[in-house]
């Protein structure tokens, strides 16, 4: 399907590290100079860890139901999407019931819902926030738009793949999927967590250099370190 | 009128004189003349207070030592005038070698333009 | 031991079962508040045990991380401010069982030791370095400089009414009919105090330190699994002991745990009330609501007594 | 005995040889001069000396071997015997120090030179008017022509002036002697005594001679010319001018008053009084030195004419205090027209440059010591004993203008020195040996006088205490280093403290603990400085010292001298620090002014005595008792900085050095906690228009405590915050003081330990960090816990125990705190402290947040721990503080029960480690336990689960998705509480600031547009001399009739 | 409407008025009299209201064209102005000193045309876009699609149909007749 003229070809130039990421010289009070790395200095460089399961699986089991039944939703959204889970509080639908919720900080959550189109800016907000959250964390995709990239397939600024970039624990299909879609989503997401095969952070952490690859291709200008602690 | 009271009038007069004259000219010079006369006024006024009617001048040589307290005038006075008198010529010297070394650097002996000193 | 007379290992164990039922009883009475609320709006509303399961969640949460040792530490001066409230404060009156460790202290120690917990919270919410938790800090130290002085006038004024700080005293004194409450014998300290309660309850209006929405959730931002679970149940025994405070000094106290659990219901109730219908204050406008109203009552309080 | 006459004689002999002399001969004419000085120094002095000890008795000279009033006649006492030699010495020193000038214009300035001492020593010692008026002329002469020895080409105008005014002077004299002459028929001062003139129009004769003289003395306003002089001479010559001649006037002035009688005396008490006051503001406005000192000396032969005036009847008295006040002027004022010879430039910052040399710095503090009466100088005594004369005569409002004119007087002083200590010297020093000789024997004259004046005083002498001569001592010894002169002083600080401490009751006990050994304790600090630290052991052992001699003081003088001392000490230490020029100043003329208030309230309080031991204070009668309350307490609450009076405190706290800051603070200020707490014990509660003075006291107390605290919530500069965090904590103790009952003083104990311990604890801590990040704002800090662990934690201790979190010491304080109040009735200000309780957290939080939370800086990434000799202290409190607050009992029991005597209560009730009062309980040792066994079990809860955490960086927050873009930015830090500075921010209005600066443009304002007066014009200022007296005539005629 | 156009007509070089309604018409004028013209409209004929600065790339003629949109509030006007630019190396001129607003709008063009706009505050920076490399992405030479293909993965198995021919056949499957 190249319908497209091949004779355009994508630059690829390095943009450079942004100026205050640069190392660079400091005078102390006591005059001494000293140098600064502000991605060294400033941030944690340790590479995330694999986690592995409770030793005992009635342990396991019983943490699971907990997780599965007090998701807590991070309060980000992306695109469209965000306007359809409003109505999820409301009484109509009220996701509190099933012990969900929304925090206002990813450090608190457990779920982090890309609610439709990623624009490239964007992702990179989205990687640092799923990043943040600590383990074990879901990501669940809205639309068509997270999936194959939906009505912005031929966007110069919107990717189109979100797993190739963050571990999707589930995919809510639609353009957009409406809050029952939404609500069904969640119960299949605390099935998929009860029965133990919600380790995305897992996969996040044993294939970080392939996603790291995959998030670095489309955003240029990296400017933070590797994981976001 | 007597002669103490006119002498006493005429040196008050004169004091007045010098003072009137020594704070409203301008000129040294004539400032240092002004206090002249207010000094010789109080010369004056010094002699008139010391005077005793009827009596000499207290110079031994002409009268007996014996009758000197009865007829001579109170000698301090006298000897009073006389020192300040001195003084005065010695004030009035020092006032007019000033006068030179003021004119000398300034050009001038206008007593207003002497007044870089204030405040 | 002449510090803990008539000490026995035995206390420990009742001061352990106190704090068991206590924390238990926050618990399910958050939830079932929540629960009023949602139903309220016309909701189903969470589940009653739902605080035992996102407690759970949050201690089996794997990944921590830590921004040093006051953060770290945090929480646990948050807890032990809590936990240390209670164990300060006798719990029901009369029975040798519940009376904790209130020989340490008076009323004042109870008053005072409040600020345990607020201070190393703030500190280590400091440590995180987020500027959201900085102004959250900033904003409740702020407002509690104004909340907590009706109380003192109010407590001031009861004192002055029983002639004794000692809170078992207090309790004493109001034995024997409702009338005998401070609540009908001291009104006016009693509406000083409560201003000062439904200001003190991190509850809307008064909710402005931790803002939820808009500083995300200001000292508590980067807390997270086992720190947040030690705060949780902080969070759900904090202001029941806080309001236990309340219940001794101004109404009448608790003889059974069935007393405590409704008294300390009602009260709850009336900061959840006031706080369902009224919308958030801005900072200086708690200060001022508080040296508008909660004040002048402080003052009439102790000048009437 | 060698005849005095001889001084007259070696006076004018040497100058007819002079004039013998070649003129190339400078050098042997120079010698000559200086022996004939030398040998009527001599005879001046072997007749002070003999006269004194008693070895001889005042003779009277008859010249041409008859008898008044047919001749003329001198006579010798003690008095003449003392200002000759004054005069001499002066003259002789001047001439050393005149040396290049006197050789440049040669042997008839020496001449000339040698009359004017003549003259000077006649005009003393001269009994005949007449003989008086010879003097003076002479003296005018003479002086007219040494004008010209300098080289300031002005000299000549102002030297003309000189001769006009002298003229009309001449003339009034002359007139009236005539006149008096005339009425007495003697000229003889002792002839007209025995025969006085009622104070009636037709003594216009005697008028016009007392006048005269006075006019002589430069009197307020009509000086003009005199002040050219002293702007425009050689600085040798301004000393004689202002030192011998203003003496030598003086006493002619004194002879006279003296023989005219009791009815002239007020002429002179006002014309000096208006003398001293006028001078002084005047003096506010000047910035050229020597004019300054022009001034100043007018003001201080104004307050010495007052006293004359005013002493008239005292005999030997007046000579005591008289004589003090002009010995002191004289040799200090000599001594700086001297040092002024030295300085090259003529503003008053350019006396920076003495600086290069330490030893004029302390001539220089010596002279402003001397001129501004602190002790232990003679003008110190005098004062004391003018004040306690006033105080017995019941001129109170003198007493007020007296001292508010000294005050003024003291600030246009200290700012003086101020600028010496804290500016830069544009030009260096003129380095010229003999003329520093001058200076230091100078300074070595007043020492010595004042050990003279001690002994003779009746009272204490000063210079022999030992915590003063070892102040002193570390003067010679300040080229040793700093680690020595600190051992030495930590050594000898503590010493002391078990030399006094036996005989002393509990609370006097505790505060000598504090003064003494915290100050040993402080000086730990010290060690940290490197070098000599020239001029830091003298100042802080003096303030030590004064703190010492405070708390075993026994009578009044005795504690206001130690008061003084303290000041002073403090004073020189505060000058030390960065910045600190204006804040000293402040601190030095509100303590000063406190420092009046106390004197004044002493010398009321002593009803005739000289002193009075202080238990007296509890015998004052009642009429005047709270008029004594009031004075004293306002002394005492600038000390402890009462709201109004503390606009010098935070300043003054924050730019000190930094161990100063914890001296200043955490000792300085329970002086004046002290003071109070003698004030309160011994005078009980007074009663003031039916206001019982102690209720003020406690709402002083409470509205110092909450608006400090709110202030300080507002404070961007760590110490200015803790300096006000001081003025808060200080109200509470003054609140707890006030309460006048049993647990309100065990409170305002409590406070003082604490606030000690605490405030002595983060000043240090702050200071620590202070060196390291070489800044006090603390929104430029941030982040370093981990960088400065133990300064945090001396922090944390401290706000955990200043806030009354427990289970630390500041709880303590608050629970008696509220037993304290639960037995008084006094309901509405414990308002406010209410208040102040949590507004305390505000800047205490802020205090650690923004400094050792939060984000780190760049620049400050590699800062290093606090130097350990300034964590060893911090250390050392820490531990203290908790096991004080374990078990307070250990300090607090006998202070409890020393308290119990005094009020015959005992509220409290020590069971073991419980304390129990009528309303509640404190188990300090069960709350430790229950705390720590619940904290440690929390903590190991939360390290089992969370013992792998992560460790993170700084910028590893959530951000709102976003990555923090630089520290600055993300730490949250300036302007900490601004909602609360929104809701409260009206109690931040600087009311007493605007209210003292108000008062200080008013004088400034005042003195700027006064001085305008003096136009510089000789006639304008002739026209102003005759103004004057017909001023005066007219106003004492009125006053008489 | 009319009346206005008159009146700048006097002094300016106004192309034909293109009315789109009565109280909305487009204008093109001369690069170096835009400033004078916005001036004049904003100051004496009320258009006091920038509502929007937009570019049109003109990639065949080679020109961009600028359309700048002003409202006069009170009279109900909207007048759009054109400026023709040369397409290589276009630079217009900032107009952020009569309209602050104007800002953000060149800045905006900055980075999807390419338009310079010297002068302009902050034109330079980024705005929307981060860390862009690319030719700008507004230009017609940019291809978008191509752009997107080579940096963004497709899945696997997405298709794309004629939305004419596959909603025929999805909604009227037996249209036309026997095309089944």
């Amino acid at each position: 399907m190249k319908d497209v003229d091949d004779k355009f070809r994508k630059t690829d130039t390095e943009v450079p590290l942004r100026e205050e990421l640069r190392p660079r010289k400091v005078t102390t009070p006591d005059g001494q100079e000293i140098d600064i790395d502000p991605l060294r200095d400033y941030f944690c460089e340790a590479k995330p860890k694999v986690h592995p399961k409770a030793y005992s699986k009635i342990v396991e089991d019983f943490y699971n139901w907990a997780r599965a039944n007090s998701l807590w939703i991070l309060g980000f959204g992306t695109g469209c999407g965000a306007i359809e889970m409003r109505p999820l509080m409301t009484p109509r639908f009220d996701a509190y019931r099933y012990g969900i919720q929304w925090r206002p900080t990813p450090r608190q959550a457990n779920l982090l819902v890309i609610s439709g189109y990623l624009s490239v800016k964007t992702l990179k907000r989205a990687i640092r926030a799923y990043e943040q959250m600590p383990q074990p964390k879901y990501v669940m995709g809205l639309g068509s738009c997270t999936i194959n990239g939906g009505m912005y397939w031929d966007s110069y600024n919107t990717i189109k793949r979100l797993d190739d970039y963050l571990p999707v624990d589930m995919y809510v299909a639609g353009c957009m999927p409406r809050p029952e879609a939404l609500l069904h989503g969640f119960m299949e997401l605390k099935r998929v967590i009860r029965e133990g095969k919600g380790e995305g952070a897992n996969k996040y952490a044993e294939n970080f250099d392939q996603y790291k690859a995959n998030q670095k291709a489309v955003i240029k200008d990296w400017d933070m370190p590797d994981y976001n602690w | 009128m007597s002669l103490v009271q006119l002498s006493l009038a005429t040196g008050f007069l004169l004091i007045l004189l010098g003072l009137y004259g020594a704070l409203t000219n301008r000129d040294i010079i004539r400032m240092i003349v002004s206090f002249t006369i207010a000094d010789t006024g109080v010369n004056v006024v010094l002699v008139a207070v010391g005077y005793l009617p009827g009596r000499e001048a207290p110079i031994l040589d002409t009268i007996p030592v014996a009758e000197a307290a009865s007829r001579i005038t109170d000698p301090v006075p006298q000897a009073l005038v006389l020192t300040a008198i001195v003084i005065g010529l010695g004030v009035t010297a020092l006032m007019l070698a000033y006068a030179y070394r003021l004119f000398r650097a300034r050009g001038s002996l206008d007593i207003s333009e002497f007044t870089e000193l204030k405040w | 031991m002449t510090a803990f007379p008539n000490f026995e290992w035995v206390q420990i164990a009742y001061a352990l079962l106190t704090l068991f039922i206590v924390i238990n009883y926050g618990m399910v009475m958050t939830a079932v508040v929540r629960k009023i609320g949602a139903r309220v709006g016309g909701r189903y509303g969470i589940p009653v045990w739902q605080n035992y399961v996102d407690l759970l969640k949050n201690i089996a949460l794997r990944s921590k991380i830590s921004h040093g040792v006051m953060y770290y530490l945090g929480p646990v001066f948050r807890l032990t401010g809590g936990v240390g409230l209670l164990m300060f404060v006798p719990t029901i009156y009369g029975s040798e069982w519940h009376q904790n460790f209130s020989y340490a202290g008076d009323l004042i120690l109870a008053l005072y030791f409040v600020f345990f917990g607020t201070l190393g919270m703030a500190l280590g919410a400091g440590e995180s370095g987020h500027p959201h938790s900085a102004i959250g800090v900033s904003r409740g130290l702020a407002q509690v400089t104004m909340a907590e002085l009706p109380l003192a006038l109010g407590v001031y004024a009861l004192s002055l009414q029983y002639g004794t700080l000692d809170i078992t005293k207090i309790v004493a004194a109001q034995q024997g009919s409702i009338f005998n409450w401070t609540l009908f014998t001291n009104p006016l300290a009693t509406v000083a105090a409560m201003v000062a309660f439904v200001g003190t309850m991190m509850r809307s209006p008064f909710d402005v330190a931790m803002a939820p929405q808009e500083i995300p959730i200001g000292p508590p931002t980067e807390y997270h699994s086992s720190y947040l679970a030690l705060m949780q149940t902080n969070r759900v025994l904090f202001p029941v002991a806080k309001t236990v405070i309340y219940m001794n000094l101004f109404f009448g106290g608790a003889t059974s745990w069935a007393e405590f659990a409704i008294k300390v219901f009602c009260l709850y109730m009336i900061s959840v009330v006031i706080g369902v219908v009224h919308p958030r204050f801005r900072v200086e406008q708690s200060i001022r609501f508080f040296l508008k109203w909660g004040l002048p009552l402080g003052v009439l309080a102790i000048l009437t007594v | 005995m060698v005849s005095p006459l001889l001084i007259l004689a070696a006076g004018l002999g040497a100058a007819f040889l002079l004039g013998l002399l070649r003129d190339s001969s400078e050098r042997m004419a120079f010698y000559l001069t200086v022996i004939a000085l030398g040998f009527m120094s001599f005879v001046g002095l072997s007749w002070t000396v003999s006269l004194a000890l008693g070895e001889a008795q005042p003779v009277e000279i008859y010249t041409a071997g008859a008898r008044p009033p047919f001749a003329i006649n001198l006579r010798m006492g003690l008095p003449e015997a003392a200002l000759t030699s004054v005069v001499t010495l002066t003259g002789l020193l001047s001439a050393v120090f005149m040396r290049r000038d006197l050789m440049r214009l040669g042997r008839r300035a020496m001449a000339v030179l040698m009359v004017l001492i003549m003259a000077l020593s006649g005009l003393i010692m001269t009994r005949d008017l007449f003989n008086l008026f010879v003097f003076i002329e002479l003296i005018v002469i003479a002086s007219a022509g040494l004008v010209l020895l300098s080289q300031d080409t002005r000299a000549l105008g102002a030297g003309f002036k000189y001769l006009i005014v002298s003229q009309v002077i001449s003339i009034l004299l002359l007139v009236g002697v005539i006149f008096t002459y005339h009425a007495n028929g003697s000229l003889n001062i002792d002839d007209i005594a025995a025969t006085p003139m009622g104070f009636t129009g037709a003594s216009l004769a005697i008028f016009l001679v007392l006048i005269a003289l006075v006019l002589e003395l430069k009197p307020f306003p009509a000086n003009g010319w005199a002040l050219d002089i002293y702007e425009a001479a050689h600085p040798g010559f301004s000393a004689l001018f202002s030192a011998a001649s203003g003496s030598a006037a003086l006493f002619a002035v004194l002879k006279l008053f003296e023989a005219a009688g009791p009815d002239w005396a007020p002429l002179a008490t006002g014309i000096g009084l208006v003398t001293f006051v006028g001078a002084n503001i005047l003096a506010l406005a000047q910035d050229h030195d020597r004019r300054l000192l022009g001034y100043s000396s007018v003001g201080q032969i104004g307050l010495v004419l007052m006293v004359v005036g005013y002493g008239y009847d005292w005999d030997a008295g007046l000579y005591y205090v008289a004589g003090g006040l002009l010995i002191s002027h004289a040799i200090a004022k000599a001594g700086l027209f001297w040092l002024s010879g030295l300085v090259k430039a003529r503003k008053l910052s350019d006396w920076a440059a003495l600086r290069q040399n330490p030893a004029l710095v302390v001539a220089f503090a010596t002279f402003i010591a001397m001129l501004t009466g602190l002790p232990p100088f003679p003008a110190f005594y005098a004062k004391w004993t003018l004040v306690h004369a006033m105080a017995d005569y019941g001129d109170y409002p003198l007493i007020a203008i007296f001292l508010i004119a000294a005050l003024i007087e003291a600030a246009v002083l200290f700012r003086w020195f101020g600028m010496a200590i804290k500016r830069e010297a544009i030009r260096p020093l003129a380095y010229n040996l003999s003329h520093e000789t001058v200076v230091l024997i100078a300074m070595t004259a007043g020492w010595a006088l004042s050990f003279v004046w001690g002994a003779i005083s009746g009272l204490d002498n000063l210079v022999t205490l030992v915590p003063l001569l070892f102040a002193l001592l570390f003067l010679p010894l300040d080229i040793l280093p700093a680690r020595i002169k600190n051992v030495i002083a930590i050594a000898g600080l503590v010493l002391w403290f078990f030399l006094s401490k036996d005989g002393l009751d509990p609370l006097r006990l505790i505060f000598l603990t504090i003064m003494v050994l915290g100050g040993a304790l402080l000086l730990l600090a010290s060690f940290h400085a490197k070098g000599r630290r020239m001029g830091f052991y003298t100042p802080a052992m003096l303030m030590f010292a004064g703190m010492a001699l405070l708390v075993t003081a026994e009578t009044s003088f005795q504690f206001f001298a130690a008061w003084e001392f303290l000041t002073v000490g403090s004073y020189f230490l505060i000058l030390r620090g960065h910045d600190s020029e204006p804040h000293a100043l402040s601190y030095i003329t509100f303590s000063l002014g406190g420092a009046f208030a106390l004197l004044a309230g002493f010398a009321v309080a002593s009803e005739g005595q000289f002193v009075i031991p202080l238990a007296n204070l509890s015998e004052v009668a009642p009429e005047i008792a709270p008029y004594v309350f009031v004075l004293l307490a306002i002394g005492f609450l600038t000390k402890t900085a009462i709201m109004g009076l503390h606009i010098w405190l935070p300043g003054a706290h924050a730019e000190a050095e930094t161990d100063v800051s914890p001296m200043v603070s955490g000792i300085l200020l329970k002086a004046g906690l002290f003071g109070l707490f003698v004030l309160l014990m011994e005078m009980g509660r007074q009663e003031l228009y039916g206001v019982d003075l102690t209720v003020l006291l406690v709402w002083l107390g409470a509205i110092s405590a909450f608006i400090g605290a709110v202030l300080a919530a507002f404070q961007e500069d760590a110490k200015r915050l803790l300096a006000y965090s001081s003025i808060s904590q200080m109200g509470y103790a003054v609140f707890g003081l006030a309460l006048m009952n049993h647990l309100g003083w065990l409170l305002a104990m409590m406070f003082a330990i604490n606030h000690f311990v605490y405030k002595s604890m983060l000043f240090l801590a702050v200071g620590g960090v202070k060196e390291r990040t070489h800044t006090k704002l603390m929104y430029k800090m941030g982040g370093l816990i981990t960088l400065m662990p133990y300064s945090f934690v001396s922090v944390l201790v401290g706000i955990i125990a200043m806030s009354g979190v427990p289970p630390l010491s500041g709880f303590g304080g608050r629970w008696i705190f509220y037993n304290a109040i639960m037995s008084t009735d006094l309901r509405l200000p414990m308002i406010l402290i209410f208040m102040a309780g949590p507004v305390g957290f505000l800047y205490l939080f802020r205090l650690i947040h923004t400094i050792f939370l939060g984000q780190p800086k760049d620049e400050l990434r590699k800062v290093k721990e606090a130097p350990f000799w300034i964590i060893l202290p911090q250390m050392i409190f820490v531990a203290f503080l908790i096991a004080f607050a374990a078990l307070p009992g250990m300090v607090l029991q006998r202070v409890d029960g020393y308290i119990g005597t005094l009020f015959g209560d005992r509220p409290l009730v020590w069971t073991g480690r419980i304390i129990d009062s009528q309303y509640g309980t404190w188990n300090p040792v069960a709350i430790w336990g229950v705390i720590i066994v619940v904290f440690v079990t929390v903590l190991l809860l939360l390290v089992w689960m969370n013992h792998n955490a992560q460790h993170v960086k700084q910028f590893n927050i959530v951000f709102s998705a976003e990555r923090p873009f630089k520290p600055q930015t993300t730490h949250f830090a300036w302007n900490f509480f601004a909602p609360y500075r929104k809701a409260m921010g009206f109690l931040e209005m600087p009311v007493s600031t605007s209210f003292w600066t108000g008062v200080s443009n008013a004088l400034h304002g005042t003195a700027e547009f006064s001085r305008k007066f003096y136009t510089g014009n000789g006639q304008t200022y002739a026209v102003q001399l005759m103004l004057f007296v017909v001023a005066v005539y007219l106003i004492s005629m009125g006053a008489s009739s | 409407m009319r009346e206005i156009l008159y009146r700048l007509k006097d002094r300016y070089h106004l192309g034909t008025p293109t009315f789109q309604r009565t109280d909305l018409c487009f204008v093109t004028v001369r690069r170096d009299e835009i400033r004078a013209i916005l001036t004049e409209l904003r100051d004496m004929e009320g258009f006091t209201h920038l509502t929007f600065l937009t570019a049109v790339d003109w990639i065949e003629e080679q020109l961009f064209q600028l359309t700048y949109m002003v409202n006069n509030r009170e009279a109900n006007l909207s007048l759009g102005l054109r400026v023709l630019l040369d397409r290589e190396d276009a630079t217009g001129d900032t107009i952020h000193d009569l309209w602050p607003t104007a800002a953000t709008y060149q800045r905006e063009l900055r980075e999807m045309f390419g338009i310079k706009f010297p002068g302009s505050p902050r034109v330079d920076e980024e705005f929307i876009l981060e860390g862009w490399t690319d030719l700008p992405p507004y230009r017609r030479d940019f291809d978008t699609l191509a752009y997107s293909q080579q940096t963004y993965n497709d899945r696997p198995g997405r298709v794309t149909h004629d939305p004419k021919t596959h909603m025929q056949k999805t909604l009227y499957p037996s249209y036309p007749k026997g095309a089944k």
